[in-house]
C-alpha cells in the first residue's frame, strides 16, 4: 500500500469534515434546514468512522490511518494524526454520539440554531482531533479548541446561572491546560535532537524523552492536574455539576459523554508512556483520590434532587473508577477502562436523553416533584430502567464487563482499595433505585399527569442505544480486539 | 535607511501639505499612500539590499533583516491603524495633517531606535518618539483629561530622560576608552565595574519606564486613559513594541555577555509586571483603562525575551509585537465606535453588530492566548524561550497562572457582547462602513493565519 | 583634581533636582528641576570626556576623542526642544484650569 | 444420549424467548396466549432438563463452550455451560417447580390487566432464564451474571404493583441487600482471578492446592457473604420477609423454591474450597444455625400468613447452611429439594387461601376454612407435616440427615437444631390450625364468597403435595435400607474430593435411632400442643407483652439497622452535599476568584493620580534596584 | 557654589527666584566647563540656557504672574519622604560609584585642545553629521507640536 496513492486518510476526514460542515452551518438561515443538515453531516461522519473501522488493522492499512505533514518544522512539530485502536474506538464513540444527540434533541428549538449546530459540529471536529493527534503540540491545540465552542454553547443557550457556571468551567480547564503547556514545553526542550529540528513534539520523541526522576515527578503533576480537571477526579470536580446543570442538554451530552473521555484518554496516551516511574511513584495518591471520589460522589448523588446534578455526580463516581483502574497499570484494568470509556459514553448519553425528555414534558427536573411516570409513559420507563441499570453495571449490560475488569485490575493492585471502591457498587444501586422509584413509580401527580408517551423517533434512538448496551454487554470481544494492541504497547512501555 | 529618511521627508510633506490643503480627508489618503510606499521601499532594502540613499552612517545605525522586519511590522500596523481609524484621527482636532506629520516623525524615531548602534542615536531616537507623543496625548485640547495626561506624560517622560542620560554618562565614564558605540562599551563577561553597573541599572530603569514595566508603569494607565483613543491605540501598540525592540537590542548588544549578572532584576520586573498588570486589570470598569492595564500585563510577557535572550526569544518578540499590536489595534478600533467605554457599554453588541462582535472576540481570544490565534503562538514562543534557559521555571508557571487571570477580564467583554441584553437600542457612536468591516475581518483572519503558521513571520528573520 | 569630586558634584546636583521634583508641586518648578538634572549630566559627561582625553594623552596619541562634548551639545539641543513643547503644554493646561499645580491633576486615577 | 447435550443451550434460551415475546408484544398477546407462552417455554425446558438428567444419570457430564465472553491475554472467560449431577438436579427443581408455578399463576393473576399479565409472565420467564444461567454456568462469572439477574427479577417482581410505594421500598431493600452480598461474591471472584488467573470451576477446583490458607479462607468467607445476601442469612435476611409484598406465586418460586437456594448451590458447587477452609465452615454452621433459631422464634408470633412462611423459609435455609457448615453437602442439596417441594406447596396453598379470602392475609381473621376448600386444606396439612419433619414425609429424611451430620460434628449443634425443629413444628401447626380449624373469624362478605380455587391452582397443589410426600424416598438413610440414599450416590462425583478430606466419624445405629426418636417425638409434642392451643383460637386483641412483643416486632432488627447504618449514611451524604461540597471544595475554588477580585480592588488604589506619588514610587524603585544590583 | 544655588532653586518659594538661582547654577557650571577646557560648551551653555531657555521660562512665569502666588505646601509627609529618598539615592549612587575611583582617572587642568570650536566643528560635521540631521527632525516635530498645542482653536 503506497502512501502516495492515498489522497486523504481517515483521521483527516474525521477532523476536516465536521469542521467544514460546521462552518457551512453558520451560513444556513432556515432553522429546519439547519437541523436536517446537522443530522446529515453527523451521519456522514458516522459513515466515515465506520469505514475507518473496516480498515482498523494498522499493520495492513497503516497508511489509511496515519499521516503527517510539515507544520512548524523548525520547531519540530508536524501535523501528525493517526488512528490506533483506542483512537478508532473513541472516534467511533464520537461519531455515534453526535447523530444520536441531534436526533434525540431534534424537537428542541434554539435561538439562531445555525450558530448552535455550527458550534456543535466544530466541537466534534475538535474532539476528533484530540483523539487522533499523534503530536503533542497538535494534541494541545485540539485540546483547547474542543473547549472553546462548548464555552459559547453553554453560556449562550444554558440555564439562568449559565454565565458564571460556564466561566468557572472555562477558567478552571484553561488554567489546567496552561499548566500542561508548561509541562509540554519542558518536555520538548529535553527531547533528543532530530534531523529536522533540534527538538521535537512528535509522539516517539516525547515517549523517548530523557528526564531525571525529580523532573518527571513534577511535570507529571502539571499534566495530571490538567487531565484530572477535565475528567474530573475528586477534588477538581466542582465545576462539573454546575456546568452540567446549566448547559443545554445536548451540550451536556457532549460534555459528559465524550469530553470527559478526553481526560481519561489523555492520561492513557500522554501520561502512562511518558512518565512510567512517576506513575508508579504516585499511583497510591491518585488511586486513593479516585476511590475517595467514588464514595464521595455516590453519597452526594443520593441526596441530589435535580436530575441533571444526579447524573453528573453518578458520572463523577464512574470516572473515579476509570482513573483508579488506569493507575493500576494492569492489562486487565486498562482493557476495562477502554471498554468502559465506550460504554459510559453510551449509557450517560442515554440517561441525558431520558432526563431531557422528562424535562421537556413536565418542565421540571426536580426528582421530588416527579412521580408515577411509569404508567403514563411505560416505554420511556422501560428504556430508562434498562439504561439506569446498565449505568450501575448490571451483568449482560455493557458497563458490567468494564467495571468487572477494572475492579479486578484494582484488586490485583490492592485489596482494600477494591473493598472500599466496591461500596460504590452498593451506593450506586441505592441512588439509582431511589431515583427510579421517585420519578417513575408511585402515583402520578399534577405535574406528571399530563405526561405523554414518547415519539417514534425518540423510541428509535433509545432503542439504538439499548441495542448497543446489550450487544457489548453480551459480546464485548470486538472492543477488546480493537484496543488490545494499544493496551499491550502501553503495558510494555510501563514495564 | 530608506525608512528613516523617507518617513522624515514624508512628515515634512504632510506638514507643508497641511498648510495648503483645506479638505480634512485628503491628508488621510496622502498618509496612507506615503506609508504604503515607504513599506515597499523598506521591503526592497530588506530583500535586495537596495538603498535609495547612500549615507555614511559612521556605524551609528546598523541594519539587518531582523530589525528591518521589525520596522515592517511596526509600519504595517500603523498602516492598518490609518486604514481603520483615519476618520477618527480627523475627528480629534482640526490640524489633521499635523497629526499625521507627527506620527510620521514618530515612525522615523521608531526606525532609528530599532536600528541604533550608538547610545547617541538611541537617545535622539527616543526623544523623537516621545516629544510628538506628548503633543498627540494633549491634542484634544478642550478635554481636561487629555491635558492632564499630556502634562503627566511629559513630566515623567522628561524625568526618565534625565535618568537615562545619567546612565549613559556613567557608561561612557566606565567604558575603557570612552565610547558611545553599544558594542564596544564592554567586552567579555568579567564582573563589571561599578560605574558600568550603575549605568546599566539606570538605563534598565529608564527603558522599563518606556515599556511601562512595574514599578515604573504608573504613567501608563492615566496617559492611555486620557489620550484620544486613536492615539492611545497607537501608543499602546506600535510605540510600545518599538520601545521593547530597542530595549532588547540595547541590552543584548551592550550587556549580553554578562547576562547572568543582571538577570535577577529582570526576573523581579517580570514577576511584578505580570502580577500588578493582571490583578489591576481585573477590576476595571472602563474598557479603555482595562486595556491600558492589560498592555502592562502583556509587557510582562514580552519581558521574557529580555530574560531569555536567545533566538526563540527574539523571534518571539517580533511575533509578539505583531500579534499584540494587531489584536489591540483591532480592539481599539471597535472600542472607538462605541458610545460608552465601560464594559456594560458592550452589552448586546453580538446582536446588533454580529460581525464586529465576532472579530472583537477573535482579538480578545488572541490577547488571552487561545490556540489558533497569533496571541497563543507568541506566548508559546516566549514560554519556550524562557524554558530553554532552564532556570526560574517557577516564573514560567507564575506567568501562565497570570495568563489564566487575564482570561478573566478579557472574557468579561465577550460575555457582555454575547450573553447580556443591551439597554438602549443603539450602542454604537457612529455608523460602520463596509470597508471598516472588511478590514476588521481581514485583521482577524490574519491573526488566525499567524496563529496557525507563525513561520510566515518568523522565517523572514533569517535571510 | 580627581574625577570623583566631579562625580560627587554632578550626582549631588542630580539628586537635588530629583528632590525638587519630589517636593515641589508647581509644574514649572518641577520642570526647572528636571533641567537641573540634565545639566548635572552635562557636567558629568564633560568631566568624563576630559578624563578619557587625559588618559588618551598619557598613552600619547594626539587626536583626542571628544564625543562626550558633542553628546552634551545634543543634550542641550534636545533640552531646548523639550522646553518648547513642555512650556506649551503647561500653558495650555493653564488656559483651561488657571493653575499649574500638579496636585489638581487627579481626574485620572485608580 | 449425548446429543441431548447439543441442546442444553435451549434450556435457558426458551424462557428468554418467552420473556422477549411477552415483554415486547405485551400489548398484543392475549392473557391466554401469554400464559401459554410463559408456561409452555418453561415446560419445554423442563422436558429438556429431564432428558439431560437421565443422560447425566447415565454418568456422563458435559462442558459446552459457546463464545468468548472476555478474552485478553491476562484473562479468558468463556460463555460456558456445565452439566453435571448437581446442576441437573437444580435444573429439574427450577424448571419443574417453575412450570407448576407458572401454571398456578395463570389462574392467580387472572384479575390483572392484559398487559400487566403479560409483563408478569415476562418477568417470571426472565427469572427462570437467569436462574438457569446461574446453575448452568461453567465459571463464576457466568454464575454471577445469573446471580445478579435473579436479584434483578426479584426486584422487578416484588415491585410488580409499583403504584404502592411500600412495595417499591421492599423491592429496593431486597435489591440493595442482595447487592451487598454480590459485592462479597465479586471480591471473591477477583481474588480467585488474581491468584489463579481464571474463574472456571474445574481449573479453580483443580488448582485449589496452589492457594494458601488465608486465600481460601478469605475467598470462601467472601463467597459466603454473597450467599448471605442471596439466601437471607444473618445479618442480611431482613429483606426476605418484606419481599412477601410480591404476588404470592412469586414468593413461592423465588423466595422459597429457587432463588434463595442459590447460595446453597454456590457453596455446594465450590464445596472443595469450603472443605479446605475449616474456619469458614465453622462460621457457616454457626450463622446458619443461629439464623434458623432466630427466624423460628420470630415466626412464632407472626400473624400474616405469608410472613410466617417467609420466616420459616429463612429458618429452613439456616438448616441448609448448617448442613453445609458441617460438611453434609448432600444433605443440604437434599433439603433444598424437599424444601422446594413443601415450601412451594405451602406458599401456593397460602396463595389459594388468600385468593379465596380476596386478599386477606391475617390469620386472625381466618379459621375453619377446611370445610370450604378441602383440596387446599389437605395439601397444606401434608406440607405442614413434611416441614415439621414427620416421617415418612420428605422433610423428615432431609432434616434428619442434617441433624445427624450436625451431631457428628458436635452434639451442641444438634441440640439447638432440634430446638429449631420443635419451634418449626409449633408455628407451622399454629398457622395451620388458625387457618383451617376453629370457626371463621372474617367479615360476612368474605365468608360468603369463600370457595375452592380453580383447577389451575389445585392441580399444582396436588402434584406438589405428592412430591413432598414421597420426595424424601430418594434419600433413605443407610440404616433403613442399604443403598437407599440414591441422591448421595448420584451426587457422589461432585463431592468426592471433599469427602476424601472430611473425616467422618460415623455414629452407631443405636444413637442414630435415638436421635431420630428424640427429634421426631419432640416435634410431635409441639405439634399437638400447637394444634390443641390454636384450633379453638378466639380473636382477642390483647397487647403482646415482654418477649412476645419483641418477637412480634422481629427483635427490632430493622429498627437497629436503620439506626446504625441507614441514618448515619444519609446524614453523611447530607453533610457532604450541603456543607463540604458547597462550603469546602467549591468554596475554595470560588475563594480563589474572590481573592483575585479583592487584590485587584486594593492594588488599584496604588494608582493615586498624583504625579508626586508616581515619581516617588519610581525613585524608590531606583533605590531598590541599585541596592539589589550593587550591594547584593 | 553651584550646589548651594542649586539647593536654593529647590528651596525658594517664588518661581522667579528659583529661575534666577538656576541661572546662577548655569554660570557656575560653565565655569567648570572652562576649567575642563570645553570652552565652546561653556559659551553655548551661557547663551542657550541662561540666555534663551531661562528667559523663556521667565516669560511664561510672568505671563501667568505666578510669583505672587505662594504655593500651599503639599503634605509634609510626602515632602519628607521625597527628601529622604533623594538623599538615600545620592548616598547610594556615590557609594556605588566611588569604589571605582582608580588612580589614573584624575583630570588635569589645562592641556588638550579638544574643546575648541574648530575641532568640535570638524568632529560634528564629519562623524556626527547623521545625528545632526536627525535632530532637525526633532526640532521640526517640537515646532509643530508647539504650534498645534499653542494656537487657539477657532470656533
Amino acid at each position: 500500500m503506497d502512501p502516495k496513492n492515498i489522497w486523504i486518510t481517515f483521521p483527516e476526514l474525521l477532523i476536516w469534515f465536521p469542521l467544514v460542515a460546521g462552518l457551512v452551518t453558520f451560513f444556513i438561515r432556515k432553522e429546519k434546514m439547519v437541523k436536517q443538515w446537522a443530522v446529515l453531516a453527523s451521519l456522514i461522519t458516522l459513515l466515515i468512522s465506520a469505514a475507518s473501522l473496516i480498515y482498523a488493522d494498522n499493520g495492513k492499512y497503516f497508511y489509511y490511518n496515519n499521516v503527517s505533514y510539515y507544520w512548524l518544522r523548525y520547531l519540530g512539530s508536524n501535523f501528525t494524526v493517526g488512528l490506533d485502536g483506542m483512537g478508532h474506538m473513541l472516534t467511533a464513540l464520537t461519531a455515534i454520539s453526535f447523530p444520536v444527540i441531534f436526533i434525540a434533541t431534534y424537537k428542541n428549538n434554539y435561538k439562531n440554531a445555525h450558530v448552535f449546530y455550527g458550534l456543535m459540529l466544530l466541537t466534534q471536529s475538535g474532539l476528533m482531533g484530540v483523539f487522533t493527534a499523534m503530536d503533542l503540540l497538535v494534541f494541545y491545540f485540539f485540546w483547547e479548541l474542543a473547549v472553546i465552542p462548548v464555552y459559547f454553547l453553554c453560556s449562550r443557550w444554558g440555564g439562568e446561572k449559565r454565565i458564571q457556571a460556564t466561566f468557572k468551567f472555562f477558567v478552571y480547564t484553561f488554567t489546567g491546560s496552561l499548566l500542561m503547556l508548561v509541562g509540554i514545553i519542558y518536555i520538548y526542550m529535553h527531547t533528543v535532537p532530530t534531523a529536522a529540528a533540534e527538538h521535537s513534539f512528535s509522539m516517539n520523541a516525547v515517549y523517548g524523552v530523557m528526564l531525571s526522576p525529580e523532573e518527571k515527578s513534577w511535570i507529571f503533576w502539571l499534566f495530571f492536574i490538567a487531565f484530572a480537571i477535565k475528567m474530573p477526579v475528586f477534588p477538581f470536580h466542582t465545576w462539573q455539576p454546575d456546568t452540567y446543570e446549566q448547559a443545554p442538554t445536548s451540550t451536556t451530552m457532549v460534555l459528559s459523554g465524550i469530553m470527559v473521555k478526553m481526560g481519561v484518554f489523555a492520561v492513557i496516551r500522554w501520561i502512562l508512556p511518558v512518565f512510567p516511574d512517576a506513575v508508579s511513584k504516585f499511583d497510591n495518591i491518585v488511586i486513593g483520590l479516585s476511590v475517595i471520589g467514588m464514595i464521595y460522589a455516590s453519597l452526594i448523588a443520593i441526596k441530589q434532587d435535580d436530575l441533571k446534578r444526579f447524573v453528573a455526580y453518578s458520572s463523577i463516581a464512574h470516572i473515579g473508577l476509570m482513573c483508579a483502574a488506569i493507575f493500576t497499570k494492569s492489562e486487565m484494568g486498562l482493557q476495562g477502562v477502554m471498554i468502559q470509556m465506550f460504554s459510559h459514553g453510551i449509557n450517560i448519553i442515554g440517561m441525558w436523553i431520558v432526563a431531557d425528555l422528562i424535562e421537556k414534558q413536565t418542565g421540571t427536573r426536580k426528582i421530588s416533584e416527579l412521580g408515577g411516570i411509569a404508567h403514563k409513559a411505560p416505554v420511556l420507563t422501560i428504556f430508562l430502567v434498562i439504561i439506569a441499570l446498565a449505568n450501575i453495571a448490571l451483568p449482560l449490560t455493557n458497563a458490567f464487563v468494564g467495571e468487572f475488569m477494572m475492579f479486578s485490575g484494582l484488586f490485583q493492585f490492592n485489596f482494600w482499595y477494591t473493598a472500599v471502591a466496591g461500596l460504590s457498587i452498593i451506593l450506586a444501586a441505592v441512588y439509582t433505585l431511589n431515583m427510579i422509584q421517585k420519578v417513575f413509580y408511585g402515583e402520578a401527580n399534577s405535574i406528571t399527569g399530563t405526561m405523554q408517551e414518547i415519539s417514534l423517533s425518540q423510541k428509535l434512538i433509545l432503542a439504538v442505544l439499548v441495542v448497543l448496551i446489550f450487544l457489548f454487554g453480551v459480546y464485548p470481544q470486538p472492543l477488546f480486539d480493537l484496543t488490545k494492541d494499544t493496551v499491550l504497547n502501553i503495558i510494555t512501555r510501563l514495564k | 535607511m530608506n525608512a528613516i529618511i523617507l518617513t522624515a521627508i514624508w512628515g515634512v510633506m504632510m506638514m507643508l501639505g497641511g498648510a495648503f490643503i483645506k479638505s480634512k480627508t485628503t491628508p488621510k489618503y496622502l498618509a496612507i499612500f506615503g506609508l504604503a510606499a515607504i513599506i515597499i521601499a523598506n521591503c526592497m532594502q530588506m530583500n535586495s539590499g537596495m538603498a535609495f540613499f547612500s549615507v555614511d552612517v559612521k556605524n551609528m545605525l546598523h541594519f539587518n533583516s531582523f530589525n528591518l522586519t521589525f520596522i515592517n511590522v511596526a509600519f504595517g500596523c500603523t498602516l492598518l491603524l490609518f486604514l481603520l481609524n483615519g476618520r477618527d484621527i480627523e475627528k480629534v482636532g482640526e490640524n489633521v495633517s499635523e497629526y499625521f506629520a507627527l506620527i510620521f516623525f514618530i515612525l522615523c524615531g521608531i526606525a532609528i531606535i530599532s536600528t541604533f548602534n550608538s547610545l547617541l542615536m538611541l537617545f535622539i531616537g527616543i526623544e523623537i518618539v516621545s516629544i510628538p507623543l506628548y503633543i498627540l496625548t494633549g491634542s484634544d485640547k478642550r478635554n481636561l483629561k487629555s491635558n492632564e495626561a499630556a502634562l503627566k506624560y511629559f513630566l515623567m517622560g522628561a524625568f526618565s530622560t534625565g535618568i537615562m542620560l545619567l546612565g549613559i554618562a556613567f557608561l561612557y565614564g566606565g567604558s575603557a576608552t570612552g565610547s558611545f558605540y553599544i558594542d564596544n562599551i564592554i567586552s567579555g563577561n568579567a564582573p563589571m565595574p561599578a560605574m558600568i553597573a550603575a549605568g546599566l541599572v539606570l538605563l534598565l530603569i529608564s527603558m522599563s519606564f518606556k515599556v511601562s514595566a512595574v514599578p515604573f508603569h504608573f504613567w501608563t494607565p492615566d496617559v492611555y486613559d486620557g489620550a484620544p483613543t486613536v492615539f492611545t491605540s497607537f501608543m499602546a501598540t506600535i510605540v510600545k513594541a518599538a520601545a521593547f525592540f530597542a530595549f532588547v537590542r540595547l541590552f543584548e548588544n551592550t550587556f549580553g555577555s554578562m547576562h547572568a549578572q543582571w538577570q535577577t532584576l529582570i526576573v523581579i520586573l517580570i514577576a511584578a509586571t505580570l502580577l500588578i498588570g493582571n490583578l489591576t486589570a481585573v477590576f476595571q470598569q472602563s474598557v479603555k483603562r482595562m486595556l491600558a492595564y492589560s498592555s502592562i500585563a502583556q509587557a510582562g510577557f514580552m519581558l521574557f525575551s529580555l530574560f531569555a535572550m536567545n533566538n526563540l526569544a527574539k523571534e518571539g518578540l517580533v511575533l509578539y509585537a505583531a500579534a499584540y499590536s494587531l489584536a489591540s489595534i483591532g480592539l481599539f478600533a471597535v472600542l472607538i465606535k462605541m458610545k460608552d467605554y465601560t464594559i456594560d457599554g458592550f452589552n448586546g453588541l453580538g446582536k446588533q453588530q454580529p460581525l464586529l462582535a465576532v472579530t472583537a472576540t477573535v482579538f480578545l481570544l488572541s490577547l488571552t492566548g487561545i490556540p489558533l490565534t497569533a496571541g497563543f503562538q507568541s506566548k508559546f514562543y516566549m514560554l519556550m524561550a524562557a524554558v530553554q534557559t532552564g532556570q526560574h521555571i517557577w516564573l514560567v508557571i507564575f506567568a501562565v497562572l497570570c495568563a489564566a487571570i487575564s482570561a478573566y477580564y478579557y472574557f468579561r467583554i465577550i460575555q457582555a457582547m454575547f450573553f447580556k441584553e443591551c439597554k438602549e437600542d443603539v450602542i454604537l457612536a457612529d455608523d460602520i462602513t463596509p470597508a471598516f468591516k472588511i478590514l476588521l475581518v481581514l485583521t482577524a483572519f490574519f491573526i488566525i493565519v499567524l496563529g496557525i503558521f507563525p513561520g510566515m513571520l518568523t522565517d523572514w528573520l533569517y535571510f | 583634581m580627581e574625577i570623583k569630586w566631579y562625580i560627587g558634584l554632578a550626582v549631588a546636583l542630580f539628586c537635588t533636582g530629583i528632590v525638587g521634583v519630589l517636593t515641589r508641586r508647581n509644574s514649572i518648578i518641577i520642570f526647572i528641576c528636571i533641567e537641573l538634572m540634565l545639566n548635572a549630566v552635562n557636567l558629568l559627561l564633560v568631566a568624563f570626556s576630559k578624563m578619557h582625553a587625559a588618559s588618551a594623552l598619557m598613552q600619547s596619541n594626539p587626536d583626542v576623542v571628544s564625543d562626550a562634548q558633542i553628546f552634551v551639545f545634543f543634550i542641550m539641543v534636545v533640552a531646548a526642544a523639550e522646553v518648547s513643547v513642555g512650556l506649551a503644554i503647561i500653558v495650555m493646561l493653564y488656559r483651561n484650569t488657571h493653575s499649574v499645580d500638579v496636585n489638581f491633576l487627579n481626574r485620572l486615577k485608580n | 444420549m449425548s446429543n441431548v447435550f447439543q441442546l442444553v443451550w435451549l434450556i435457558p434460551i426458551l424462557p428468554l424467548l418467552g420473556f422477549l415475546i411477552n415483554g415486547l408484544g405485551r400489548k398484543q398477546v392475549s392473557k391466554t396466549m401469554a400464559g401459554i407462552i410463559g408456561s409452555g417455554t418453561v415446560f419445554l425446558s423442563f422436558l429438556l432438563s429431564v432428558a439431560v438428567f437421565f443422560s447425566v444419570k447415565a454418568g456422563n457430564t458435559h462442558v459446552a463452550h459457546y463464545f468468548d465472553f472476555i478474552n485478553i491475554t491476562a484473562l479468558k472467560i468463556g460463555f460456558d455451560f456445565q452439566i453435571d449431577p448437581l446442576s441437573s438436579i437444580f435444573l429439574l427443581i427450577i424448571t419443574g417447580v417453575g412450570f407448576l408455578i407458572h401454571v398456578y399463576s395463570t389462574a392467580y393473576m387472572h384479575d390483572e390487566a392484559p398487559k400487566d399479565f403479560a409483563k408478569y409472565f415476562a418477568f417470571l420467564n426472565l427469572f427462570v432464564f437467569s436462574m438457569l444461567l446461574l446453575v448452568m454456568g461453567a465459571n463464576f462469572v457466568i454464575m454471577f451474571i445469573g446471580w445478579e439477574g435473579v436479584g434483578l427479577c426479584s426486584y422487578l417482581l416484588i415491585g410488580f404493583w409499583f403504584k404502592n410505594t411500600n412495595y417499591n421500598i421492599a423491592a429496593k431493600k431486597a435489591f440493595i441487600m442482595n447487592r451487598i452480598g454480590d459485592l462479597g461474591f465479586l471480591l471473591a471472584v477477583f481474588w480467585l482471578i488474581s491468584k489463579l488467573g481464571t474463574a472456571d470451576y474445574h481449573t479453580v477446583f483443580a488448582g485449589v492446592s496452589k492457594l494458601t490458607v488465608t486465600d481460601i479462607t478469605g475467598i470462601t468467607l467472601l463467597l459466603f457473604v454473597g450467599a448471605m445476601g442471596k439466601s437471607a442469612q444473618i445479618p442480611l435476611y431482613t429483606w426476605l420477609p418484606d419481599a412477601m409484598a410480591g404476588p404470592t406465586p412469586v414468593s413461592a418460586l423465588i423466595h422459597a423454591a429457587t432463588m434463595v437456594t442459590a447460595g446453597i448451590y454456590m457453596i455446594a458447587r465450590s464445596n472443595i474450597l469450603y472443605t479446605m477452609a475449616p474456619i469458614t465452615q465453622g462460621v457457616v454452621a454457626i450463622v446458619g444455625l443461629s439464623t434458623a433459631i432466630l427466624a423460628a422464634t420470630i415466626a412464632l408470633k407472626q400473624n400474616d400468613i405469608k410472613k410466617v412462611l417467609a420466616y420459616s423459609t429463612v429458618s429452613q435455609l439456616g438448616y441448609m447452611f448448617l448442613a453445609l457448615g458441617v460438611g453434609a453437602y448432600t444433605g443440604a442439596v437434599f433439603h433444598v429439594m424437599t424444601h422446594a417441594f413443601f415450601k412451594a406447596l405451602l406458599f401456593l396453598g397460602a396463595g389459594s387461601v388468600i385468593h379465596a379470602m380476596s386478599g386477606e392475609q391475617d390469620i386472625r381473621n381466618m379459621g375453619g376454612l377446611k370445610k370450604y376448600m378441602s383440596v387446599t386444606h389437605i395439601t397444606f396439612l401434608l406440607a405442614c407435616l413434611a416441614i415439621a419433619g414427620m416421617p415418612p414425609f420428605s422433610g423428615f429424611f432431609s432434616k434428619d440427615e442434617i441433624l445427624a451430620a450436625a451431631y457428628a460434628r458436635s452434639p451442641l449443634l444438634w441440640g439447638v437444631g432440634v430446638a429449631g425443629a420443635i419451634m418449626t413444628a409449633f408455628y407451622m401447626f399454629r398457622l395451620y390450625a388458625m387457618t383451617f380449624h376453629g370457626k371463621f373469624r372474617g367479615t360476612p362478605e368474605q365468608e360468603h364468597h369463600l370457595h375452592e380455587s380453580p383447577k389451575a391452582i389445585t392441580i399444582p397443589l396436588i402434584i406438589l403435595a405428592i412430591l413432598s410426600v414421597v420426595g424424601g424416598l430418594i434419600g433413605i438413610p443407610e440404616i433403613f435400607m442399604e443403598g437407599g440414599h440414591r441422591l448421595e450416590a448420584f451426587l457422589a462425583p461432585i463431592f468426592k474430593e471433599s469427602n476424601k478430606i472430611l473425616v467422618d466419624h460415623p455414629i452407631d445405629h443405636t444413637t442414630e435411632y435415638m436421635l431420630m426418636g428424640i427429634s421426631v417425638g419432640a416435634a410431635l409434642i409441639a405439634l399437638v400442643f400447637a394444634w390443641s392451643k390454636f384450633s379453638k383460637y378466639q380473636k382477642a386483641d390483647k397487647e403482646e407483652t415482654g418477649l412476645g412483643k419483641i418477637l412480634a416486632n422481629k427483635w427490632y432488627v430493622d429498627e437497629l439497622y436503620d439506626a446504625i447504618i441507614v441514618k448515619p449514611l444519609l446524614a453523611l451524604a447530607k453533610y457532604f452535599n450541603n456543607i463540604f461540597e458547597k462550603k469546602g471544595i467549591d468554596g475554595f475554588v470560588n475563594g480563589v476568584g474572590k481573592a483575585v477580585n479583592y487584590g485587584s480592588r486594593q492594588i488599584r488604589l496604588l494608582q493615586t493620580g498624583q504625579v508626586g506619588t508616581y515619581v516617588l514610587m519610581m525613585v524608590l524603585g531606583i533605590l531598590l534596584f541599585f541596592i539589589i544590583q550593587l550591594f547584593l | 557654589m553651584a550646589l548651594f544655588s542649586a539647593i536654593m532653586v529647590v528651596a525658594s518659594k517664588s518661581p522667579v527666584h528659583s529661575i534666577l538661582y538656576l541661572i546662577v547654577v548655569f554660570f557656575a557650571i560653565s565655569g567648570h566647563y572652562i576649567m575642563l577646557n570645553a570652552q565652546f560648551l561653556a559659551i553655548v551653555n551661557i547663551i542657550v540656557y541662561a540666555g534663551a531657555i531661562m528667559v523663556l521660562f521667565l516669560f511664561v512665569v510672568m505671563l501667568m504672574n505666578l510669583n505672587a502666588e505662594s504655593e500651599p505646601k503639599k503634605h509634609r509627609m510626602l515632602q519628607f519622604a521625597g527628601l529622604i529618598s533623594g538623599g538615600c539615592l545620592f548616598l547610594v549612587i556615590i557609594a556605588a560609584v566611588s569604589e571605582s575611583a582608580q588612580a589614573s582617572n584624575l583630570v588635569q587642568l589645562g592641556g588638550g585642545n579638544s574643546g575648541l570650536i574648530k575641532n568640535l566643528g570638524m568632529v560634528l560635521f564629519k562623524d556626527y553629521v547623521l545625528p545632526f540631521e536627525i535632530s532637525s527632525v526633532l526640532f521640526l516635530s517640537a515646532m509643530i507640536g508647539a504650534v498645534v498645542i499653542g494656537k487657539k482653536e477657532r470656533s
